[in-house]
């Protein structure tokens, strides 16, 4: 591999991924729409918030490290991207495993503590509080997901991962529990109902973005399509097998990330101590029996 | 219906269920508007033909959001009760409550199904709107909330007045109206809406809207003291009034079909009901009010102790002047008095008004015949301002041939004799020439005259006009007439009075009337000659119209006075060409109670005025 | 970048911290505000803040005539102005010795109960909203649109109806409208299993909603809570049964009660008073067209009633719980005095600071919403 | 009306009570103001009136007094019984009846910011409402709320394009809404006179024609 | 009055015709995507759920409610505000980014509406903050709201051309008469956290109707405010 084709794919995977994850908020507006029997957003309604909001005249910078909080949560995801083999596209991901990329989720979360924190708005401050204890109680499922399918597929490269699925079956065959577990990890880590509470428009106005506007709130638009893409296609890839083609990676992605959101509109959200102890409950349940399948 | 039990835990996967909603189609509505119910409450339109500018929606909104606005294409017509107002409405302050619909006498003001008006923030006079109706954005949209029969908020119907049966009355001059009720009148008083219509077409201007109102609020007094502010015959005018006030009632008015028919407030019978019920003594108090306390040392002299003169004479008098009236007849007030018979007018109250006045200190000088017992130069000399107010004594003729035969009787003539007590043969039939109220009064005297004397009635009246259409009596006249078996043929014009060789009047032939105006609208009757009829009579009476009896001017004066088709020319306060002279009432505006109490108000003012002046040179 | 100052708070020395729920806050029920003095995330104290709707009713209704009072009173609550209209045009007609006639009563009857569905539909929506779960707000608000058409239809107004007077109602059914009426019913019982599924069995509102903002019978005694917050601690009270006005003595339904006084009991007697509600309404479909006459007694000149000097105090259960008004005439073309007893005003300040107290942060909206506090009630 | 015979003869145990009842379940007492919390406790004890629906207050400026209505129901004896007194308008002070009804902390400090009426005894007597208001207590009569608008704020002034055109016809705006409301003359012709006056003058010509 | 201010701003037409392109692209957008503050302040407010929820979805519209001001772009006054609303209203007005806009609802916000004779509610919402589309009805359809919503699409999407949909830069331009009104009503003593003036200097929005007497009083009693100190306190 030269390092113009590297280059290229540096540049290539996060468009790439912006543009899917663009689609993904898109779906999930139109799916919240369809249950509550409306029409929805237009097709382009995404892109057109997102330029909407870096068009803004008047940007409030609460200071250095609320801009840095908010480059961390862009960034960290757009090192997740590469971190993602799509196909054609592997990037770094042989650089770096699952273990890299779980340690790169991490940090949006702790780039919105920063930031929010330098925000000084009470509301910011329970919401991100709220959410690292969140953050805490869905990564438990989460560390123990990845390292079942790290111990299972005998790789902590998610391509070594794919090649194994495509030689053999797909993971969620092989470890169904450990599927079903990752789908709680997922709807945790999209932060979507039950487990929203960090949100929380009724109580603390949005948590964390209560603060943020203009291309801060125009930043966090674009985490949030990367975050759609990332959890659909690191899902994909760890139980879906994968795809060789666009064409097979992207419905299973999409497929992936239709669930929560089918999901989401249903229910309420959680009270944060009962998301901590439904997600230390039952998705590590599931997942250390699966470990205990797979050991 | 499933009960739900409190201690149910529910159910994760019940939620789920409502994924079925992939499958179910939106219900969201198109982007377009919908169109609204069909009784909607949205933007204003108002018919401009039939809105009259009562302003009784400005009253009635709750918001004060009606601006009255004044278009001056739009003709006023006082009479008729038309102002040329207009409701504007501000949309920064109107809540679509449809208050203003449900008042509106004429069923103008609608809502329309309309109801999506932006407009960028420098364009709020589009808030103000001049509801057409197009609507406001002229789009024709369909009428929402309209008028109907439950909603009008509206009291359409009079309180039904007692009166004397046809036979009970037919054989005396017994008044015939018993008067309302203290209940009855606060009810009918409270369907007024205030809108001031009948104020503006009273030639006196009474303030009907503020008597009746003080009328509803149980104070009678009150009430008086309005009417006396502008006119001191209340009595007279509470019973033979031609109520021009109540042609303008705008709730006289009969809106869109569904809506009840509509009579006017009862105006004169409430201003009877309140002269009615104020003690005599009260009324003198209250006439008394606003007397100046300091005497102007000026003298005038009114000639003729009719509602004009009398009028003239309280008004100066209040205001400090001192008045003598000089009358040729025996008792005062002229043509009310030896002009409207007793069943409508009973003297009693005639005699109130009159004393009313003179408490005032209004001195009147009876059987004093000017130009006999004292001439107008006398007058002139001493007085600084002298009033001729004696009416229309003189009836008109017909000039038909047979029209001078002794049997061929002048109305006026007649109805000065009844009251007098003074003798002449009444007649087994009558016939009368005329279609007004004077033909009607004659008539139906003459009528209780025929029953009195002979227990059957014998009386025909033949008019030009049609009945119904152009008829110039009141409808309860005419009404009532028929009741008392009085034969009115409409449509007819008299040819001649029919007088047999012996020179005895034996009836009237009459031509059917095919036309009265020329296409100028000049009287120019046209007759349709084939359709002859024949009345027999032993009398024929005609009623076609008064004149001033001017012999009391003297030649001198006569000569010096500017004159216009018969009458004294004066001007717009009465006043004529002759710098003392003044000259008011019925000889002026022709047969009318309440036009003569204008007049004479005019005429003090002027005389007021002009006295003034005349003390500071 | 721009320049932008804050305004510093003092702590004091505590780890307590305060925060405001509102006046521009999605948690709290129109225009309203409560302060909130946590510990954690525990509630220490609450205070309310009235008086962002404050436009001073009362001292209006003083200066307006007593018909121009009829588009005045729906304002006084928002989601439910029905019953304002009608305890106002009884307190009027108790004052002036009238009565509406029979059929404008049964209509009344009609527009109070529709006017109920609607408003606890908007809540259902609105309590579901606070727990983070909007797909119900969506339906019910749509669902209740479909019952301001048909108020729209025979009132002439989607929210502000303006169509009760005293004497009566201000105009007949349009023709066809209780078919109509049926229609909606219909359709709004078959909604019953959507809605049962979606919030009133979803296990994680089941588990949000329990033991949340629980009021005992004592205290809500105590506190002055009517309505279906009262019912919901366990006392079967309803002022159509026990101090009926307009037809209700005539009519068949039940008073659903729970006991446990929480927000969760709330709801499900909210959701039980909607299906009486329709049960009415069907009673309604019924009769009403037997019943013949007028819709309104004869009033006299609206441009100035002297309703004769007295006071009433009417009252009717509203959606929300008790409303009363007091109106005092002194006999003049206006009232001379009118007080506004909201029912909200009890459940929004009193009741709400006492259940705000020890409850979670994440809980407040969800209390303040499933007491269905309605603001304008408090500020008048 | 027999119904509610108890609670007359608990209520004749105060001293000059009247009892008026007024129909089916509602009962009218009037009292003098020392001792209506005797009747409201002797109510809430022995006739289990435990809920206060409101209390009310009217302020009567030309007899120099407010009067209070305690409205209390009997969730037992299905009744209301509005208890009336009248205090003295310029001591405006009360006791409070917040021991023995709780809502009353409500209706009282309500009272104290409309009315200006301080309760003894009552937890709250501040401000709730009208924090923002520095003027007298509104809801006396003698605040007079149209000339204080009137003062204070501006009224949009409209000069649209057909009032524009009428104005050059010799038309243009002849009664606006305040003159009839603010004035407080609904019912006095004395707008429509002054604007009639010229007219009437107009009129007077045309009628002699 | 205010027709004969309206100063055609110099800054906002670049000659540049590329990023004339790029400007009309940023408003193409920005009428496509609207965030609608989530406060209401009056009673229009209850035809809002209907006008953003299924019957009338104004998502398809590109228009979704917001929580903060921050978020914001639509600021909806639903109707009457009180004294005591129109204060909390200014601080969120001042704290919403512009380009921000302001829709006036309702009778209310126009000439007063039914609280016209109100103590408690101002009259004028233009008096207080520039409006830019007002939508009548008491209160208005979720229809009427829509095609208010429409209408001011329409004129951020020709902002350019026509100068409509920019009334926000009327606040800084005239701060000293909308400060004027709003020191009438809450006195003198009045101030937001927001500098106004300041951030009409960043714009360069300055006119000479942005100083007067009024911004004169701030000044005198405007306090300058510190970034608050974030202390963490454990219990001892």
């Amino acid at each position: 591999m030269n390092y113009s084709e590297l280059l290229a794919e540096l540049f290539l995977m996060p468009l790439v991924a912006f543009v899917v994850g663009l689609l993904m908020v898109l779906m999930m507006r139109k799916i919240s729409a369809r249950l509550q029997r409306r029409i929805g957003p237009p097709f382009f309604q995404p892109i057109y918030d997102i330029i909407k909001l870096y068009g803004k005249d008047t940007q409030i910078s609460h200071g250095l490290i609320h801009d840095i909080g908010i480059v961390m949560a862009v960034g960290g995801y757009i090192g997740a991207e590469l971190l993602l083999p799509v196909p054609g596209m592997d990037g770094i991901a042989d650089k770096g495993g699952i273990i890299t990329l779980s340690y790169f989720l991490m940090i949006p979360s702790l780039g919105m503590a920063l930031g929010v924190g330098q925000c000084a708005n009470p509301n910011g401050s329970i919401g991100i509080s709220r959410a690292l204890t969140a953050m805490l109680a869905y990564d438990i499922p989460f560390i123990l997901i990845v390292f079942g399918a790290a111990w299972h597929y005998e790789s902590t490269s998610l391509v070594g991962m794919l090649e194994y699925q495509q030689t053999h079956q797909w993971g969620i065959v092989e470890m169904p529990l450990l599927a079903i577990a990752g789908l709680f990890a997922l709807q945790g880590m999209l932060g979507k109902q039950p487990f929203e509470i960090y949100i929380a428009p009724a109580e603390i106005a949005t948590g964390p973005m209560v603060e943020m506007s203009g291309k801060y709130m125009g930043g966090l638009f674009v985490m949030q399509s990367f975050q759609l893409y990332t959890a659909g296609v690191l899902y994909a890839s760890l139980f879906l097998g994968g795809g060789t083609t666009w064409l097979e990676l992207l419905p299973k992605a999409f497929f992936v990330v239709a669930i929560p959101m089918s999901i989401a509109f249903m229910f309420p959200r959680y009270k944060t101590e009962d998301v901590v102890r439904l997600m230390w409950k039952w998705p590590v349940m599931l997942a250390l029996i699966s470990l205990a399948f797979i050991l | 219906m499933k009960k739900i039990e409190y201690k149910d835990k529910g159910s994760i996967l019940n939620p789920l269920k409502n994924l079925q909603f992939f499958a179910r189609k939106p219900i969201t509505e198109k982007l377009q508007p919908r169109p609204a119910s069909a009784s909607y409450r949205g933007f204003h339109i108002n018919d401009m033909d039939k809105c009259i500018g009562c302003s009784s929606c400005q009253k009635i909104c709750d918001n004060a959001a009606i601006t009255m606005v004044e278009v001056p294409s739009i003709a006023e017509d006082a009479s008729k009760g038309i102002r040329n107002l207009r409701p504007a409405i501000d949309y920064g302050r109107c809540c679509w409550c449809a208050l203003c619909v449900d008042i509106c006498p004429t069923s103008a003001i609608e809502l329309s199904r309309e109801y999506v008006h932006t407009c960028d923030g420098d364009e709020t006079d589009s808030y103000f709107v001049f509801p057409q109706e197009s609507g406001i954005h002229g789009l024709n949209f369909e009428k929402g909330w309209t008028k109907t029969k439950d909603s009008d908020l509206l009291d359409r119907e009079r309180r039904p007045m007692q009166e004397m049966k046809p036979e009970d009355r037919i054989d005396n001059f017994d008044e015939i109206v018993d008067g309302f009720t203290m209940e009855m009148a606060v009810e009918e008083a409270s369907r007024c809406v205030d809108c001031g219509l009948c104020e503006d077409a009273c030639p006196a201007h009474m303030h009907a809207p503020n008597y009746i109102r003080s009328i509803y609020e149980g104070n009678l007094e009150q009430a008086v003291e309005w009417m006396y502010e502008t006119n001191p015959f209340s009595h007279v005018c509470g019973r033979v009034c031609t109520h021009i006030c109540e042609s303008a009632c705008s709730l006289g008015r009969v809106g869109e079909d569904g809506v009840k028919t509509s009579q006017p407030i009862a105006i004169r019978w409430l201003k009877r009901f309140a002269m009615d019920h104020v003690p005599k003594t009260k009324i003198k108090q209250i006439a008394k009010k606003g007397k100046a306390t300091k005497k102007s040392g000026q003298r005038v002299a009114i000639i003729g102790a009719g509602p004009a003169g009398l009028t003239t004479a309280f008004d100066l008098v209040k205001k400090g002047h001192q008045v003598t009236v000089y009358e040729a007849q025996p008792k005062g007030g002229g043509m009310t008095r030896y002009g409207i018979p007793n069943y409508r007018l009973p003297e009693d109250r005639l005699d109130q008004d009159i004393e009313v006045i003179q408490s005032v200190g209004v001195d009147i000088q009876y059987n004093v015949r000017i130009g006999k017992d004292i001439t107008m130069q006398q007058l002139q000399k001493d007085n600084d301002a002298v009033v001729l107010a004696i009416g229309l004594q003189n009836g008109r003729s017909t000039r038909i041939p047979g029209s001078e035969n002794k049997n061929v009787k002048k109305a006026v003539d007649l109805l000065r004799m009844i009251p007098k007590g003074e003798e002449f043969e009444v007649p087994k039939s009558a016939v009368i020439i005329g279609g007004g109220n004077v033909a009607m009064d004659i008539a139906r005297s003459l009528a209780r005259l025929q029953k009195q004397k002979f227990g059957k009635v014998g009386i025909t009246v033949s008019a030009l006009e049609t009945l119904g259409k152009n008829f110039l009596a009141d409808d309860e006249e005419v009404k009532e007439s028929k009741e008392e078996d009085i034969t009115i043929l409409d449509a007819r014009g008299p040819v001649q009075c029919v007088i047999d060789k012996k020179g005895k009047l034996t009836g009237l032939e009459t031509v059917k009337v095919v036309s009265i105006f020329d296409d100028k609208g000049r009287f120019a009757p046209k007759y349709d000659d084939s359709d002859k009829q024949f009345h027999e009579a032993e009398m024929v009476v005609e009623a076609i119209g008064q004149m001033a009896d001017i012999s009391v001017l003297g030649e001198e004066l006569t000569e010096e006075l500017e004159w216009n088709r018969g009458r004294i020319q004066v001007d717009e306060n009465g006043s004529t060409s002759v710098e003392w002279l003044w000259s008011a009432g019925d000889m002026v505006n022709g047969p009318d109670v309440i036009h003569a109490v204008a007049d004479g108000h005019r005429v003090a003012t002027d005389i007021d005025k002009y006295l003034r002046k005349e003390k500071k040179s | 970048m721009r320049p932008e100052n804050y305004q510093a708070v003092q702590l004091g020395d505590s780890n307590e911290y305060e925060i405001f729920i509102g006046p521009n806050h999605p948690g709290i029920e129109g225009n309203y505000a409560f302060r909130l003095l946590l510990d954690g995330d525990t509630i220490v104290k609450g205070t309310a803040d009235a008086g962002y709707l404050h436009r001073g009713f009362e001292k209006l209704m003083e200066g307006r005539l007593w018909i121009q009072n009829l588009a005045l009173v729906p304002r006084i609550c928002v989601p439910d102005p029905a019953p304002m209209e009608v305890v106002y045009s009884m307190a009027v007609e108790e004052i002036m010795g009238i009565e509406a006639p029979r059929r404008a009563q049964w209509i009344r009857v009609m527009q109070l109960e529709l006017s109920r569905v609607a408003a606890h539909l908007f809540t259902f929506g609105g309590h579901a909203a606070t727990t983070g779960m909007y797909t119900p707000m969506f339906w019910g608000v749509a669902d209740r649109d479909l019952v301001l058409d048909l108020f729209e239809e025979f009132t002439g107004g989607r929210v502000y109806s303006i169509y009760n007077i005293p004497g009566g109602v201000r105009r007949e059914l349009p023709d066809g409208f209780l078919q109509k009426l049926s229609h909606l019913l219909d359709y709004l019982e078959s909604r019953q299993n959507d809605y049962d599924n979606l919030l009133f069995t979803n296990q994680v509102f089941v588990k949000r909603a329990k033991n949340t903002g629980t009021l005992s019978k004592k205290d809500a005694l105590e506190l002055g809570v009517t309505g279906p917050n009262l019912r919901a601690c366990g006392l079967e009270f309803d002022i159509r049964k026990n101090d009926p006005y307009l037809v209700y003595d005539e009519l068949d339904f039940e008073i659903p009660t729970q006991q446990h006084g929480d927000a969760y009991s709330r709801i499900l007697v909210r959701r039980d008073e909607l299906f009486q509600s329709i049960k009415i309404l069907r009673q309604v479909i019924e009769k009403l067209p037997s019943i013949d006459g007028p819709i309104r007694t004869t009033i006299p000149n609206p441009l100035s009633w002297n309703v004769k000097t007295g006071e009433a105090y009417a009252r009717v259960e509203s959606s929300k719980g008790e409303l009363a008004y007091y109106v005092v005439s002194n006999g003049k073309d206006k009232p001379y005095r009118v007080h506004v007893r909201g029912p909200s005003s009890m459940h929004a300040v009193q009741t709400l600071e006492h259940l705000a107290k020890g409850a979670r942060l994440e809980d407040v909206a969800q209390i303040m919403f499933s007491l269905d506090a309605c603001p304008p009630e408090v500020d008048r | 009306m027999n119904k509610h015979k108890s609670i007359d003869e608990i209520l004749k145990k105060v001293n000059d009570v009247k009892i008026l009842h007024k129909r089916e379940r509602r009962i009218r007492v009037d009292v003098a103001a020392d001792s209506l919390t005797t009747v409201l406790e002797l109510l809430k004890g022995q006739a289990s009136f435990v809920h206060l629906s409101a209390i009310s207050c009217v302020d009567w400026i030309d007899d120099g007094e407010f009067e209070l209505v305690y409205h209390v129901w009997s969730y037992e004896e299905n009744c209301l019984v509005s208890v009336h007194t009248r205090i003295d308008r310029e001591k405006a002070k009360f006791v409070s009846v917040y021991d023995l009804y709780k809502p009353a902390d409500f209706f009282e400090r309500d009272i104290y910011e409309m009315y200006g009426v301080f309760f003894i005894g009552s937890p709250r007597m501040e401000k709730f409402i009208l924090t923002e208001w520095h003027g007298i207590p509104p809801m006396l009569k003698d605040f007079d709320s149209e000339s204080y608008v009137q003062n204070t704020f501006n009224w949009t002034e409209y000069n649209p394009d057909w009032l524009q055109e009428l104005e050059q016809q010799g038309g243009g705006i002849a009664i606006k809404p305040e003159e009839i409301r603010l004035s407080g003359e609904l019912h006095n012709m004395s707008t429509h006179r002054e604007r009639d006056k010229k007219k009437k003058q107009d009129n007077v010509k045309g009628w002699k024609s | 009055m205010k027709k004969e201010l309206k100063i055609k701003e110099k800054s906002t037409e670049r000659t540049n015709p590329l990023a004339r392109v790029f400007d009309d692209f940023i408003s193409f957008c920005q009428s496509k995507s609207l965030f609608m503050l989530h406060y209401c302040t009056g009673c229009g407010a209850i035809e809002l759920p209907p006008a953003m929820t299924s019957r009338f979805d104004m998502e398809r519209l590109g228009i979704q409610p917001m929580v903060t001001p921050r978020q914001a772009d639509i600021l909806l006054i639903t109707g009457y505000v009180s004294v005591k609303t129109l204060k909390r209203v200014i601080l969120t007005y001042e704290q919403m980014q512009s380009p921000k806009y302001v829709i006036g609802i309702c009778s209310c916000t126009v000439n007063g509406g039914m609280y016209w004779q109100s103590y408690a509610t101002a009259k004028k919402l233009n008096e207080y903050l520039p409006v830019d589309v007002y939508i009548a009805g008491c209160m208005p359809r979720p229809e009427a709201v829509i095609e208010g919503l429409q209408r001011l699409k329409n004129n951020i999407k020709n902002d350019r051309k026509e100068q409509k949909g920019s009334a926000w830069k009327d606040y800084f331009r005239r701060y000293d008469y909308y400060l004027g009104n709003q020191q009438h009503l809450f006195g003198d003593d009045w101030q937001t956290p927001t500098d106004i003036i300041a951030e009409a200097k960043l714009y360069g929005l300055e006119t000479e109707e942005t100083y007067g007497k009024h911004t004169d009083q701030l000044l005198k009693i405007q306090k300058p405010l510190l970034p608050q100190e974030m202390k963490v306190r454990m219990k001892p």
